[in-house]
């Protein structure tokens, strides 16, 4: 959460908070800070902190709503607050996707190992990796190819996009849930045979 | 832990490793009539592994691994006595096992440092490894996602006059997006398409268009002589292939009346 | 402009409100008086007047915000100020948005394969074909359902229209690029057009 309390508040431009308001909801997408500023004409373009305070003022504008600004991967969204999700869910008759779980070891090895080949994350799982699966993650823009690596095939790397982290409400590959510390090998003289 | 397993003569439930076994064995932890789903619900051979050793409490990294290879082993024949299409990730598991296991009864050299020379190290590594990304994948299963816990807020802006630009495409960006596709189909010949079809494509769908909705037309409003013969046959190849596809009905109220053609109506015969 | 005051703040159910505003701003269909009762579980079910009395508050509460609660036709819904429009209108403008690679392919299938069914285009792409990227395709007028297949469940057929033509400038779909060459050209793996 972003949710701060802004100590100078004159720093807070209130016509400037407005519109950031208004383009927030407006905007079909999570907006960075950059692309805030670009709406703006050239010479009457905000500095970064007076965007940034602006933000920071209309999280807490909004602290006792329904509904919130959020900070995800690709920038800011209002959403719904999680406590409300039960009531939101009921409005839809479609019951929201189950991802297998095939498909989320697949996605979990790319976004913990990223890059990988597909060959990195058949041995990591122990099995063949349909590409089925991976034209799937691609088409849902949640991994990408970011190159070829320089091994016999030019097997391609994959990589997660900013769109993923947008779908699993994180700013950050960092804030993923941390993966488990390996034990080290106890491995003493095999037993009974 | 060791297997007790006695063999009598009546009727061979499994055949392990060529010795024949009875009854189902008490280690096995599920009864068979559950094997079916249940086998089909491992992500492969190192998810099997990581629930037998899960099961019986074992430390993964100082796996016994005789017991383990024994148990393995009595689920791959279950399966493929079930006739499982048995992948073959889980026989080279099986093979992979069975050196380890050889290995480890041949005898130890003295001065070699243990846990690099361990043929079992590998294995456990890659369980390790394996086991994180599954517990992973339920994390990831599990934090708030978008169309199940996170929901957008959305508003209006249709009040706010303003035409949103559609996205700008360029013929070029369809070709190419073409193409991917192409290369990905690994049979292309399945989908290979000549101008020609094209078309007979276009045709058909342009007859359909003028058949929306407004009863039917003779027969020969759908020919002009302007296209000359070229015409006339994808003309006369778009009414076959409708009618074909059971799309269009071709209809003659009397011999050697004129044909009439609509379109097909409801019903679904299929 | 629906932004009265409430009187006997007492009658506003301040969960019922709550849950209002979350479902108002989650809806993407403005939201009438009944629709958001019949959200709620029959039992606990608020009268029409509780519903009303949350919505008047809400309006009050956005008083001052960018955006507010107006009634349309259909129901209430979360709309932007007018005199933001400006901003918003800047916004759109900006960057026109691009579609993605599936819905690039989508159209694709459907202009040299038409006339075909969805199931047809997931069949060759060889991943689901969302409602959504079909909507926008239709949205737009470049592509409309001809039929429907003789087939289970009467699959819609799509195929393209005049108007996707136009926006090519094509005058028919056999001006479009012959897929032989295409084929050579995939098969050859670089693609220079």
């Amino acid at each position: 959460m972003t949710e701060k309390s802004v100590e100078p508040a004159q720093r807070v431009n209130t016509t400037v908070k407005r519109i950031v308001e208004a383009l927030l909801f407006a905007a079909e997408q999570p907006m960075s800070v950059a692309q805030l500023q670009a709406v703006f004409p050239e010479l009457e373009r905000p500095e970064r902190v007076i965007i940034e305070a602006a933000v920071e003022a209309l999280c807490d504008d909004y602290r006792n709503q329904a509904i919130g600004l959020h900070k995800v991967a690709s920038g800011y969204r209002f959403q719904v607050k999680t406590d409300m999700a039960d009531w939101v869910a009921r409005l839809f008759s479609e019951k929201p996707p189950k991802y297998s779980r095939a498909l989320l070891e697949t996605i979990a090895i790319i976004a913990y190992q990223q890059p990988v080949t597909r060959g990195d994350i058949e041995e990591i799982r122990g099995v063949s990796v349909s590409s089925n699966m991976i034209h799937t993650l691609l088409d849902r823009e949640w991994i990408k190819v970011i190159a070829h690596k320089e091994a016999p095939g030019r097997p391609a790397l994959y990589a997660t996009t900013a769109q993923f982290l947008d779908y699993f409400n994180l700013d950050s590959l960092a804030a993923m849930p941390p993966l488990q510390e390996l034990q080290a090998l106890a491995l003493e003289g095999e037993m009974e045979i | 832990m060791s297997i007790n397993l006695v063999a009598e003569s009546r009727t061979v439930t499994a055949m392990v490793a060529g010795q024949p076994y009875l009854d189902w064995p008490d280690d096995l932890y599920i009864p068979p009539e559950a094997l079916e789903v249940f086998l089909t619900t491992f992500e492969g051979p190192l998810d099997l592994l990581l629930y037998l050793i899960r099961k019986q409490n074992l430390d993964i990294v100082n796996i016994p691994i005789a017991q383990i290879t024994k148990q393995y082993k009595i689920y791959i024949e279950v399966m493929s006595n079930f006739r499982f299409e048995l992948a073959a990730e889980y026989l080279l598991m099986a093979a992979l096992l069975a050196e380890i296991k050889s290995r480890m009864l041949l005898p130890r050299q003295v001065n070699v440092e243990e846990d690099e020379d361990d043929p079992r190290a590998v294995l456990v590594r890659r369980l390790q490894e394996y086991e994180r990304i599954k517990k992973a994948a339920e994390e990831l299963d599990e934090i708030p996602r978008m169309e199940r816990d996170i929901f957008i807020a959305t508003i209006d802006t249709s009040n706010v006059n303003v035409h949103k630009p559609k996205p700008e495409v360029q013929l070029q960006d369809i070709v190419l997006a073409l193409q991917g596709v192409l290369k990905r189909v690994d049979q292309l010949t399945h989908h290979t398409i000549t101008k020609e079809a094209l078309s007979v494509r276009e045709r058909m769908a342009a007859i359909m268009i003028k058949l929306e909705g407004s009863g039917s037309f003779l027969f020969a409003q759908f020919f002009t002589y302007q296209e000359g013969r070229a015409g006339v046959v994808v003309a006369f190849l778009a009414i076959l292939e409708l009618s074909k596809a059971e799309l269009i009905e071709i209809l003659q109220a009397e011999p050697f009346g004129e044909l009439r053609i609509r379109a097909r109506v409801g019903g679904g015969n299929d």
